[in-house]
């Protein structure tokens, strides 16, 4: 890859232009993250705000929330999950299509935040559903998000659709929809995806 | 006294659809002062310009240092106030232990998990050596959970000259009251010394 | 109200009865509110709302922190509107535990509180046109103007919506140099975007035919069922708790409470923008006459704080109506019981009674009119 | 503003078999309750929404609390015969008051601008369904808060129209906001948590 971009960059010089289709591809689809229009608390006041006029997320092509999953690309959790909400939140994520990304925007959805101690709240969405940026704050200020949002498009240049260390979405071997936990007599069965979760004192994470 | 919303009671404009178009002067006015009026022309181009942060505003605690080596000037002496009052419980502190393992006044682990963390400021509020403070940094995003979410004390200590930049006003403040305190123990030593 | 089994025989009676979930992930239901409604045509039958899925447990972890903990997590109820959470909350303990406040902190309280109110209509106005279909020209213009109001809100207290501002017996920091000119300044600009709202909107002959006789309540049921702050003022009832209790130093203020006559969605959104008139004029005094002194009870005690047993119930007119905090302790460090009584939650009581007979259509305006915040709503 | 002994004569005159009395609270607050019997609360309470000088025509707040049985040390003087004598001890017993739900209703009068005036109902133990009567006829407002309380406290409400959960799911079945609930075991996955678990 490294020699390809010299010569890239050397032919740019002469004003020849070589791409690769799958950087093409990872232009386009960065440029136009349709965000899912979902919002679940505090946080969605920042990404609402992060829309408006002074920060205007349009300008990186993210301004056309969807409300429906089906045509978005990008679900922000904004916000806590509770055990009553995160069966929906798995089933809106089942039903986007992929390529699909998810940015844990706040505390709350990253690990339950100062609710995490609740008996009605998931302590971070990526015990259901995997996630691929975190942003921390308590609400993260808009330009957080629009940093998140950056860092999820640097992301998505960089995917490879090919060869190993392909893209989840690439993989077939992956699995692009996730079981929806059920609301039980004490609390959600299961307590987190076994298959893509694993508490940190083993190892954390995917 | 009380104004009746019914004065206000209106059933469209003069003529149907004028109350439409009088809005619709509103939103040109809008449009083409988003071109050339200041107060409309909002837009701040993040990530290119950024706004100035007013002095007070914060993001999540760092630990301030004296001098120029972080591990001689740490303010900080594991009295695990921070940690026992901070709402989301998102501190935690081990203290440094002699060869005997009694406990020193000195933090050997001081991790902030700022994946929790609510910003709310009340460690720097309950920190009796000033030794915590805000930061201003807000532009993270990570790719994975756990670690890089935890700060750990090398990534949290900052110098004093930093908190100065951060806050003139604060840190002045700060330093006042660190100052007044030195005296204070200065002359208690005197007067220990006489006695 | 209609019973489970008579909707369920109407509906084997006749086919024509459609069941519809709204929520809780849907564009018009300002976060994760729920309705399940049951539509002939396009008419509402029934309609049954379905709360919990923002019940973050505020009231049992509220048990185990301390007074002074629970402050930032009051910020986190109704999110927009912190400082007026704060306020109920610091009023309240301040009942509990006898603690009086100085002259200056009062005067802060009042003008955080009123600019709050400011920020929180302009986002409503944004929300329910939204609702409405104008998509997003009102919210742009609402929130163009509510992000003045943050920048003082984090010059003043270093968070733009969190911020945690008011203690026990005072406020926490002092306004910093500069920032009451700037508020002024702030507060002469408004009413030039408050008649450019009021000509966008008032006679719009699609807003006027969206709201005008939509949703009615009348207010002796508004009364009954609860209501508070302007969902009842927009029935005629003047009840408002600044001028009720007239807590904090609202007393020595000029101002009128709007109050509509029919009691449908118009008036709901008319006297919010007028309500935004009389919050000028509170600022406008409160900016011009605020005293110097000091801006904390220096007795009082925010840490380690052990109130003596007992109860309080303390109440403020929050943007959203009477914003209550009930506390009872028992001389430990963290409340025994520590209640939010939520003006979102018990303004959707009459939500079905307003919504049947309407089309469905209007079910999202009227929502959008009640104006509920779900951080408030499930706590 | 009537005061609180007064409304318990006017009560008592209205609703003549209804054991009624007040309930004193020691802070600065001063917000003094009157304990209203279960049998009588809709018609007491019905009473004070109707009575024209009193007119509390609007429930604030309903909340519930939770009292767990406590352990009261009392001194009882004890008779005691040491060495032919007569003597008065006082001993210390220590005494179990059994634990008990309560419900509150903070009343207001819109009307008269007037308030608050506190009612309080008490079950007779903590058992898992205890019932009290619901003052939602009287008061709408109680509907959404009575359900509330059902949901997070356990006390069913008689004559309540909808006597569902409110927040959590239905299958749910504690009632997270007693003070004997405790949270199912969760693998915690904070850092912090983790640094403060036993190694094993």
């Amino acid at each position: 890859m490294t020699e390809d971009k010299q010569l890239q960059d050397e032919l740019a010089l002469y004003g020849v232009h070589l791409t690769l289709l799958e950087q093409v591809y990872n232009w386009g689809r960065s440029n136009s993250l349709w965000p899912l229009q979902f919002g679940l608390a505090c946080c969605a006041i920042e990404m609402i705000a992060s829309v408006t006029a002074r920060y205007d997320l349009g300008r990186f092509g993210s301004e056309i929330f969807r409300p429906s999953p089906r045509q978005a690309d990008l679900m922000i959790v904004s916000g806590t999950v509770t055990k009553k909400m995160a069966p929906q939140v798995v089933r809106l994520y089942n039903q986007m299509a992929e390529p699909k990304y998810v940015l844990a925007m706040g505390a709350c959805a990253i690990s339950g935040g100062p609710f995490k101690g609740g008996y009605n709240v998931v302590k971070g969405i990526d015990r259901y559903i995997p996630v691929d940026i975190f942003v921390p704050g308590c609400p993260p200020r808009p330009e957080a998000l629009l940093n998140g949002i950056i860092h999820l498009q640097e992301t998505i240049r960089r995917q490879k659709l090919s060869g190993p260390g392909k893209a989840r979405h690439a993989d077939r071997d992956q699995p692009s929809e996730y079981a929806i936990p059920e609301e039980g007599g004490r609390d959600l069965v299961p307590q987190y995806n076994a298959e893509t979760w694993r508490p940190s004192w083993q190892g954390g994470g995917k | 006294m009380e104004r009746m919303a019914s004065h206000y009671r209106k059933s469209g404009g003069r003529w149907l659809g004028s109350g439409i178009l009088r809005g619709m002067g509103v939103t040109l006015k809008n449009w083409i002062g988003s071109y050339f009026d200041p107060s409309r022309l909002v837009t701040v181009c993040y990530p290119g310009e950024r706004l100035p942060l007013p002095e007070n505003s914060r993001s999540f605690p760092f630990l301030i240092y004296d001098g120029d080596d972080p591990e001689a000037g740490l303010r900080c002496v594991a009295c695990r106030i921070c940690e026992k009052e901070c709402p989301p419980e998102c501190i935690h502190i081990e203290n440094e232990r002699d060869e005997n393992g009694k406990p020193r006044k000195r933090p050997a682990v001081f991790d902030i998990d700022i994946s929790v963390c609510m910003s709310c400021q009340i460690c720097v509020e309950v920190c009796p050596f000033d030794a915590i403070e805000m930061d201003q940094i807000y532009a993270i995003s990570t790719n994975a959970r756990f670690e890089p979410l935890r700060l750990h004390k090398e990534q949290l200590l900052k110098p004093n000259e930093y908190f100065r930049e951060l806050s003139p006003t604060r840190s002045a403040a700060a330093d006042a009251r660190r100052e007044a305190e030195r005296a204070k123990q200065a002359k208690k030593k005197e007067a220990g010394k006489k006695g | 109200m209609t019973s489970t089994e008579e909707v369920e025989s109407i509906s084997e009676k006749s086919e024509r009865l459609l069941n519809i979930s709204m929520g809780p992930q849907h564009p018009s239901t300002h976060g994760v509110f729920r309705m399940k409604a049951v539509l002939d045509g396009e008419t509402v039958v029934k309609l049954t709302p379905v709360f919990g899925y923002l019940h973050r447990n505020h009231e049992k972890l509220a048990e185990r922190t301390s007074y002074l903990g629970n402050m930032p997590y009051t910020d986190r109820l109704d999110y927009f509107c912190s400082l007026t959470n704060n306020w109920a909350y610091a009023l309240s303990v301040e009942r509990l535990a006898g603690i009086e406040v100085p002259e200056r902190a009062e005067y802060l309280r009042v003008i955080t509180a009123e600019l709050t109110r400011l920020q929180n209509h302009l986002a409503f106005l944004g929300f329910l046109l939204n609702d409405m279909g104008v998509w997003a020209t009102v919210l742009i213009y609402g929130f163009r103007e509510r992000e003045k109001i943050l920048d003082l809100f984090e010059s003043l207290t270093g968070a733009r919506m969190m911020c945690n501002y008011m203690r026990f017996g005072g406020c926490r920091c002092d306004v910093p140099d500069g920032w009451v000119e700037e508020a002024k300044r702030i507060t002469d600009e408004l009413p030039g975007v408050l008649d450019e709202l009021e000509q966008l909107l008032t006679d719009n002959e699609i807003v006027v035919a969206r709201t005008q006789g939509v949703g009615t309540v009348p207010g002796r049921k508004a009364i009954n069922a609860g209501l508070t702050g302007p969902v009842l003022r927009a029935s005629g009832v003047n009840y408002d708790v600044r001028k009720v209790d007239s807590y904090g130093v609202y007393d020595r203020f000029d101002f009128s409470v709007p109050l509509g006559s029919v009691g449908d969605c118009y008036d709901r959104f008319m006297l919010r923008l007028l309500e935004m008139r009389q919050s000028l004029n509170i600022l406008k005094a409160a900016l011009n006459e605020l005293p110097s002194g000091p801006i904390i009870n220096p007795k009082a005690k925010n840490r380690n704080l052990r109130p003596p047993a007992g109860e309080a119930y303390g109440r403020i007119e929050s943007p959203k109506g009477e914003l209550g905090f009930y506390l009872v302790s028992d001389k430990s460090g963290t409340p025994y019981r520590y209640r939010v009584r939520p003006p979102s939650l018990v303004n959707l009581t009459l939500l079905e009674d307003m919504c049947v007979g309407q089309k469905v259509a209007d079910v999202v305006v009227i929502l959008g009119s009640i104006d509920i915040i779900l951080g408030e709503v499930d706590r | 503003m009537l005061d609180l002994e007064t409304i318990i004569k006017r009560v008592q005159e209205a609703v003549p078999s209804c054991r009624i009395e007040l309930v004193s609270n020691e802070s600065h607050s001063g917000h003094h309750s009157l304990l209203v019997d279960d049998g009588h609360a809709v018609e007491v309470a019905r009473f004070l929404r109707d009575a024209p000088d009193i007119c509390l025509d609007y429930a604030s707040n309903v909340t519930g609390i939770d009292w767990l049985n406590s352990t009261v040390k009392e001194k009882v003087p004890v008779t005691e015969t040491v060495e032919g004598e007569e003597k008065v001890n006082e001993k210390t017993v220590e005494k179990t008051v059994p634990g008990y739900l309560e419900v509150v209703y903070h009343l207001y009068s819109m009307r008269l601008k007037q308030g608050p005036v506190i009612l309080r109902m008490r079950t007779g133990n903590r058992d898992p369904d205890v019932h009290l009567p619901s003052l939602t006829p009287v008061y709408r407002s109680a509907e959404l808060q009575e359900r509330e309380v059902y949901d997070l406290f356990g006390i069913v409400f008689d004559g309540h129209p909808d006597m569902r959960r409110l927040l959590m799911w239905e299958e749910f079945e504690d009632h997270p906001m007693r003070k004997d609930y405790f949270p199912p075991e969760e693998s915690d996955e904070s850092p912090i948590d983790e640094q403060a678990r036993p190694k094993q």
